[in-house]
């Protein structure tokens, strides 16, 4: 009994940080549609970045990311800039998968030359103790990053819904002209909507760095499940994926305590497919129905 | 005769590097006037708007706004001039709620009771932009989301309009309100470039009509006039008007 | 086809240079240990090639990079046999590429000497010209441990033990062996956990082991999964009376990872650098000149099946990829003893290397030997201290 | 009148077209005698292998524009299907093939049934998940598949040397890469290829023209996992050492998607012209850049490079159709005549 | 009696689109369907091409019950439509978007090479009825808006359907096309096919329809003849306004 709540607990640490993790994927789908598949890999640079400011400078992981964030958010708008914008729109969701994979494998290939194929690892001492309640652990790493998380996500939602780059994001995504013509500068705003998104990963890399040991070629094991959590939470919805994330990491923990660790992984396909089966759309997303 | 507010010289322009579509155009509204462009599907019409509006460079010519040369400015620059359009087709933010999609119809305006006010009077222009205030765009009925997007136009006061097709897939009664809008706006001294297929209507109420095939203005002169031409009515208005 | 088995060798193939053809993980999964043997390799040829060759002729080690991949493996020594005619394969690391390789170097009758493939499915899969450098197959890494816990006093022996290892014939195979050696002596398996490689959570796993309370956790893990799996057992405060991990703890960056946790976690090594088997110190000593840092494991792996094949070759005084030399040199591997780096090796007619790996503890911060009695350098503590 | 001709994929149309499979064939045929060495004959395999996988990946996202990066799943089971028959059944090899393509088909139609129902980003990312799914079951179903150990499958030609198992089974891959070619060529001149072009353009539209589009895009799907698990049946039997991850890899089936674009998904030849370039150079990335990872970053960039500036592939660049949208009915002057200016 | 509808409902969250919906057309007529923007005129369509379910009430179609049959079946079973704003294959050539109809789905004909049945005769055929043969190698995009409408609507007759649907066949359409397409629903209906055509452009409707339905609020309110409708107070209140 206590072991299924040690498992759920974790679980919905875990699920906490999945939700960070999915939110930039969320982002540009939902404002772009863009599938961002090199996401995982800018969470890995993200995380050696951090590594080397930690291990060079001595610091806490954390006083990595006013270097990080920024720097990435200024990425993000290179990128989308030089290479998105470049896309045809009719064929924007499909084309930019295929150049994201290749973004995520030049990433990779930089970290592996420049970093070497070991692993590297950020440990701090807080990271190995844990707030036990009747019973119960609670990691502070986890915790951590929950917290992180949630503070990330609270900051990205507000952007997003309430600010006038909010509404301006949108509305560029959606009719690029109509934008334009309402007085929004439609390519500095998809460049911000984009550097958003990666800023995220900067902060997710952060947390990463500082729960897991990472190689260059780590963010494989991330795309599926991250790409299952959007899913299941909707393509596009934010807070649907936060959601998702939080559930599928509960499912997670408590299946990775009674069963083992495979099942758990297999947890996140399985539920893809059935909501594939029971609601193509996803269970927070697809408000819109096709028109005809 | 007032000043003239919009002026395209002698405009060339086309899309990527495929041959151009304005081939020569010149097109001038004055203050108060409305100037209808009729033409085949594929003439050019819309393009010659996106030109006026920014949205696309033209390779030569010029564009001209109270004189000055705007032309390769961007549409949020000639905004501020006072320049607003509504496209062809479809284009509000079909994601959006009508609320959201006519507020960004202010974007640019700081000031919240002026945008409160404009609130009210694009509501009672058209009840359903009222009625679904908070629906999603782009579940609404294609004649209804032409009115949203009019009323998105109709948030700020411009002193230039370019209008695409506004009556398409209106059913009468909103035609009647837009029209009525037209007017309304020529009176306020607004100068108003129109394209209408709904040709006949149009060129009833414009005071001067443009011809436009492949490109060009081959025909121009007083709307009615060009309304009752028999041989260019059997050309480009199609048959003979049922009343 | 100028590569027909038993096609006329060109004559320039018995002078020159004696080529010996490699493939290796530089990159990929598998890059770091790859590295590693690839500079043992060159520490060796470049002390051959100072003593002035082998049979009187220059060494030269055709490296290819396999990427960690069983297809690129394959197509590798596919390439190195019969382009480039290489006198000599060394093999590859890991157990996932020793056992394609081999296959390569098998039908074409090529002698197949490797570092790294201790997993016990290599050795049933019928080649004959296979032999693994090293001091036991996977499943007997731990044997000294095995046989020091079931000599303990009753009362002291650990009754409960939970192995947690990743899905990897290697890295299971050392957890299984000392399961299996330690149920049969009565202590029981209390949690026995398998966890795919892409595991990066490893607090449930943890979660389980502290439900089960057990005296004695067992990972059979590489590095990645050694570090995540101590950290989440500090978290949920487990504290095992010893814990062993294969692999993750005898790399240097270890300690540093997991913070001051390391301190007498076990492991065993098949090598260590304070031995004074034959050639042992040289090797050090002229890793550091090449490369710099310390050699580890790895790299005195590589150096091991130099040394085999090099005294074979001395012994039966030919070096041609041809059958009947290539048969020879097999058949002397076979039957003889080598003195090694890691100690005196001897094989089974399957190719299996019949010594054990030592095992290694954190004492104090610094790695020692602890077992086997005669080649310890401090006593095996135990119970650890908590962490 | 007929002014305006352009490159509408009318593949047998030109004699060109017509001769091109004898002058690409009578190469084809006689490589494995001319390369000088095994080693090209086996590099020569793999290069009709990644193309025939291309073709047949080409039979679903050519047509449908469905892009999938799960088909390394159907390489896989294709592989582990034929190896575990020949091992664990003692079946004979080539009925184990066929029965291993079979059974993944069969499985492709369940598969396929939820993939289809979601289109363009979703498809390719459940896709994405089919893959790690499947290498999870195959990794973690240790008594059947042999798990993580990796399964080895005995050659089907125990009396031949390597060298000509090598040039065995050039010509078995060649022979399905022409099946997968005379596939798509009989599909794309069909009424089925119509309907699935159609889908790729418009998926309502096409339905409510009484396309039933989902039965079309399962059977797209289906016949294309056929081809790809007869190519991992082959590749098990002539490689011999199966493991999990790399054959349930994304990078396969990236492979696939890469040479298929490169080429040209709306050729017939475009996946095969795409193979012919990437894998070659796949192996010269390799040995140049090997020492590093740069080889990894080298890939990503032509995959980048592709995507920006040759989306529709190398083919298209040579059957570009004449730019210059909309066709008048007749000129501005024809219809003014006699109209009074 | 060709196609009726008993009762249709549907509702999108708070919004009645279609509401109790009974409509019989005129066998072997020009149905006209009017009404305000926003009365449901385009969610029937979609009800009876199976394209949206129904909450509740039937599409009998000879007798034939069609509620919920999947759009292709629908197709099949003789009724073709078009779309409100023109849908075609904008990268198939104008040919090959002929050729996709089907009305039949037998393997063999499936399979069979398209230019070796007489399909592409018969493609021809329509496309000089359209007046647009001379640009079957084109691809679709590259016509004209007006181009395209035309091939949108020979690409419905490819199925051979009994009945056609037409959403807004005149919008956006320029006043000379118009009269041709008007000229080709008469004739096309001469050899026996049923129409119902949405749309706002009054003249057309008058000047071409047989019978006409008039839709509020997801329900018809009035039906006749097109200069009986025009005089119905409900119709001027409801629609023409003013
Ligand atoms: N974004 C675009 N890219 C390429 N070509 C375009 C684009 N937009 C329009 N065209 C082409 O430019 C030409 C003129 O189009 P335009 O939209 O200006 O015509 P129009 O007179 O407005 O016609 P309609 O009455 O059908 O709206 C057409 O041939 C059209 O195909
Ligand atoms: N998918 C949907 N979700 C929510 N509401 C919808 C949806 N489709 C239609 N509606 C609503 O149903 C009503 C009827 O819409 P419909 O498109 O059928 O109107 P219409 O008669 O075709 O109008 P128009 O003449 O403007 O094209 C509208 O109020 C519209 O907002
Ligand atoms: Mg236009
Ligand atoms: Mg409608």
């Amino acid at each position: 009994m206590s072991l299924l709540l040690q498992g759920l607990a974790l679980g919905a640490l875990t699920g906490g940080l999945y939700a960070l993790l999915a939110s930039g994927l969320s982002l540009y789908f939902g404002v772009m549609r863009v599938v961002m598949v090199a996401h995982p890999a800018f969470l890995f640079l993200a995380a050696y970045l951090t590594y080397t400011v930690h291990t060079s400078l001595g610091v806490d992981p954390f006083l990595a990311l006013p270097l990080t964030v920024p720097l990435f958010f200024w990425l993000g708008v290179a990128v989308q800039r030089l290479l998105i914008a470049r896309l045809a729109p009719d064929s924007l969701a499909m084309m930019s998968v295929l150049l994201t994979f290749g973004i995520a494998l030049v990433i990779e290939g930089l970290l592996g030359t420049f970093y070497t194929g070991s692993y590297k690892s950020v440990s701090m001492d807080y990271a190995t103790r844990s707030l036990t309640i009747g019973g119960v652990h609670l990691p502070y790493d986890k915790i951590i990053a929950f917290g992180v998380a949630a503070l990330t996500l609270a900051v990205l939602f507000a952007v997003l819904v309430k600010s006038r780059f909010g509404q301006a994001l949108r509305a560029t995504v959606q009719h690029r002209e109509a934008a334009r013509l309402v007085g929004i500068r439609t390519e500095r705003v998809a460049g911000y909507g984009f550097g958003a998104g990666l800023a995220t990963a900067a902060v997710g890399g952060t947390v990463l760095a500082l729960i897991t040991p990472f190689f260059p070629a780590s963010h494989w094991v991330w795309i599926g499940k991250l790409m299952a959590i959007i899913v299941v939470g909707g393509l596009g919805s934010v807070i649907g994926a936060a959601l998702a994330a939080v559930l599928l990491g509960v499912v997670e923990g408590v299946v990775l305590v009674t069963v083992d660790a495979t099942w758990a992984t297999m947890m996140f396909y399985v539920f893809l497919f059935l909501t594939l089966l029971a609601r193509p759309q996803g269970f927070f997303g697809g408000r819109l129905a096709h028109r005809f | 005769m007032s000043e003239t507010v919009l002026t395209l010289e002698d405009v060339v322009a086309g899309y990527g590097r495929a041959a151009p579509v304005l081939r020569g155009l010149s097109v001038t509204v004055r203050a108060g006037e409305v100037v209808c462009l009729v033409g085949p599907n594929g003439a050019g019409k819309s393009t010659a708007l996106k030109v006026a509006s920014g949205l696309l460079t033209p390779r030569s010519g010029r564009v001209l706004l109270s004189g000055q040369d705007v032309t390769g400015l961007s549409p949020q620059r000639l905004l501020a001039l006072g320049l607003a359009h509504v496209l062809q087709g479809h284009s509000v933010f079909r994601e959006m709620t009508v609320a959201e999609n006519v507020r960004l119809g202010g974007f640019t305006v700081r000031d919240h009771s002026r945008l409160n006010a404009r609130i009210a009077a694009v509501k009672e222009l058209f009840p359903v932009v009222g009625e679904r205030w908070g629906s999603m765009a782009g579940l609404l009925s294609g004649g209804q989301q032409k009115q949203v997007e009019f009323a998105r136009a109709l948030m700020l006061e411009p002193r230039v309009v370019l209008l695409d097709e506004p009556s398409m897939g209106l059913d009468p009664r909103n035609t009647q309100v837009v029209f009525e809008q037209i007017d309304l706006m020529r009176r306020a001294g607004v100068a108003v470039l129109l394209v209408e297929q709904n040709a006949r209507r149009a060129l009833e109420m414009a005071d001067v009509g443009c011809v436009l095939d492949l490109g060009r203005v081959h025909i121009s002169g007083v709307a009615r006039e060009l309304a009752a031409d028999p041989r260019l009515g059997r050309l480009y208005l199609g048959g003979a008007p049922a009343t | 086809k100028t590569d027909e088995p038993g096609a006329a060798q060109p004559p320039g193939q018995q002078q020159g240079p004696v080529k010996i053809g490699i493939s290796l993980p530089l990159t990929g999964d598998f890059s770091e240990p790859g590295k590693g043997i690839q500079e043992g390799y060159q520490v060796w040829a470049d002390q051959v090639n100072a003593k002035g060759g082998l049979l009187g002729r220059k060494v030269e080690l055709i490296f290819r990079d396999d990427a960690s991949d069983p297809n690129r493996v394959s197509s590798d020594y596919e390439s190195l046999i019969t382009q480039d005619k290489v006198n000599l394969v060394f093999g590859p690391f890991s157990s996932r590429l020793v056992i394609p390789a081999a296959k390569v170097a098998e039908s074409y009758g090529m002698l197949f000497v490797e570092p790294a493939g201790a997993a016990a499915e290599v050795f049933e899969q019928g080649f004959t010209r296979l032999f693994y450098a090293a001091p036991a197959i996977a499943g007997d890494h731990y044997n000294y441990l095995a046989d020091y816990l079931v000599k303990l006093p009753a009362d002291q022996r650990p009754r409960t033990a939970a192995y947690a290892s990743l899905d990897d014939p290697f890295a299971q195979g050392t957890a299984y062996g000392l399961r299996d050696k330690l149920a049969a002596a009565g202590v029981k398996t209390v949690v026995d956990e398998v966890y795919p490689p892409e595991t990066t959570d490893f607090a449930p796993i943890a979660a389980k082991i502290a439900a089960a309370k057990p005296d004695l956790v067992v990972g059979g893990t590489q590095f990645e999964d050694s570090v995540g799996l101590v950290r989440a057992l500090q978290e949920l405060k487990v504290q095992p009376r010893l814990a062993a991990f294969s692999t993750g703890p005898t790399l240097a960056e270890f300690p540093a990872a997991v913070k001051g946790a390391a301190e007498h976690i076990l492991s065993p090594v098949g090598w260590s650098a304070t031995a004074t088997f034959t050639g042992n110190q040289e090797m050090i000593k002229r890793y550091k000149e090449m490369f710099g840092g310390d050699a580890n494991e790895d790299a005195a792996n590589g150096y091991t099946v130099g040394q085999v094949v090099e005294a074979a070759v001395n012994a039966v005084k030919c070096v041609d990829p041809t059958k009947e030399c290539q048969d020879k040199l097999t058949q002397h591997i076979r039957q003889g003893t080598f003195d090694t780096v890691v100690g005196p090796l001897s094989f089974d007619d399957k190719g299996r290397p019949e010594q054990a790996h030592m095992i290694q503890q954190y004492v104090k911060g610094k790695i020692e030997i602890v077992l086997p009695e005669q080649a310890k350098t401090a006593d095996l503590v135990y119970p650890k201290q908590d962490w | 009148m007929r002014t305006v001709s352009r490159g509408l994929p009318r593949l047998l149309a030109g004699t060109v077209s017509r001769g091109l499979p004898l002058l690409l064939a009578a190469p084809a045929i006689a490589y494995p005698w001319l390369a000088p060495n095994y080693y090209l004959v086996y590099a020569g395999a793999l290069t009709v292998m990644y193309a025939a996988m291309a073709t047949s990946w080409n039979l679903l996202g050519g047509f449908t524009g469905y892009v999938s990066l799960g088909h390394s799943a159907f390489f896989g089971l294709g592989a582990y299907g034929t190896g575990l028959l020949v091992v664990r059944l003692h079946v004979p090899w080539a009925l184990a093939l066929a029965l291993s393509a079979l059974l993944v088909t069969v499985f492709a139609v369940g598969v396929g049934i939820a993939a289809v129902r979601v289109r363009g980003a979703s498809f390719v990312i459940v896709s994405i998940a089919l893959v790690s799914m499947m290498n999870l079951i195959v990794q973690g179903w240790r008594s059947l598949t042999g798990g993580s150990t990796g399964l080895q499958v005995p050659s089907p030609f125990p009396g031949l040397h390597r060298g000509q198992t090598h040039m065995v089974f050039f010509y078995l891959f060649l022979a399905l890469l022409v099946v997968a070619l005379l596939s798509w060529w009989y599909v794309s001149r069909s009424r089925f290829g119509a309907g699935l072009r159609a889908i790729r353009e418009d998926e309502d539209k096409a339905e409510s023209l009484g396309v039933p589009t989902g039965a079309y895009k399962v059977a797209a799907f289906a016949l294309s996992a056929l081809f790809v698990a007869l190519a991992g049946g082959l590749y098990a039997l002539w490689f011999g050492s199966l493991d999990p991850i790399f054959v349930f890899s994304i990078l396969i089936a990236s492979y696939m998607v890469l040479m298929s674009l490169l080429g040209g998904v709306r050729h017939l030849y475009g996946p095969l012209l795409g193979a012919l370039i990437v894998a070659p150079a796949g192996e010269y990335f390799l040995i140049a850049l090997g020492e590093t990872q740069i080889h990894l970053t080298a890939t990503g960039l032509v995959l980048v490079l592709v995507v920006l500036f040759m989306p529709d592939g190398i083919l298209a660049r040579f059957t570009r159709r004449r730019a210059g949208p909309s066709i008048p009915d007749e000129t501005a002057d024809q219809r003014l005549e006699g109209v009074a200016p | 009696m060709s196609l009726r509808t008993e009762g249709l409902t549907k509702s999108f969250g708070g919004v009645l689109a279609v509401n109790g919906a009974s409509v019989e057309l005129r066998d072997g007529k020009i149905n006209g369907l009017i009404g305000p923007n926003g009365s449901g005129k385009t969610t029937f369509f979609n009800i009876v091409t199976g394209m949206i379910k129904p909450d509740s009430g039937r599409v009998l179609y000879r007798d034939r019950d069609l509620t919920r049959h999947s759009p292709h079946r629908v197709a099949h079973a003789g009724i073709g439509r078009t779309f409100q704003l023109c849908r075609i294959f904008p990268r198939l050539s104008v040919l090959e978007n002929m050729l996709v109809a089907v009305r039949r789905t037998r393997l063999r004909e499936l399979l069979a090479g398209l230019r070796d049945t007489g399909e592409v005769e018969r493609a021809r055929h329509w496309l000089r009825r359209m007046g647009i043969e001379h640009l079957e190698d084109a691809e679709a995009r590259d016509l004209s808006y007006g181009q395209q409408k035309l091939l949108e609507l020979a690409a419905v007759l490819m199925a051979e359907p009994d009945l056609v649907l037409l959403d807004e066949p005149a919008g956006g359409v320029n006043p000379a096309l118009i009269d041709r397409i008007i000229h080709l629903v008469r004739d096309l209906n001469a050899e026996g096919r049923t129409f119902l055509v949405v749309e706002h452009n009054m003249d057309m409707v008058m000047g071409m329809c047989d019978h006409v339905i008039v839709f509020d609020r997801g329900a018809p309110i009035a039906e006749g003849p097109p200069g009986l409708v025009r005089e119905d107070p409900r119709v001027l209140e409801a629609y023409l306004g003013v």
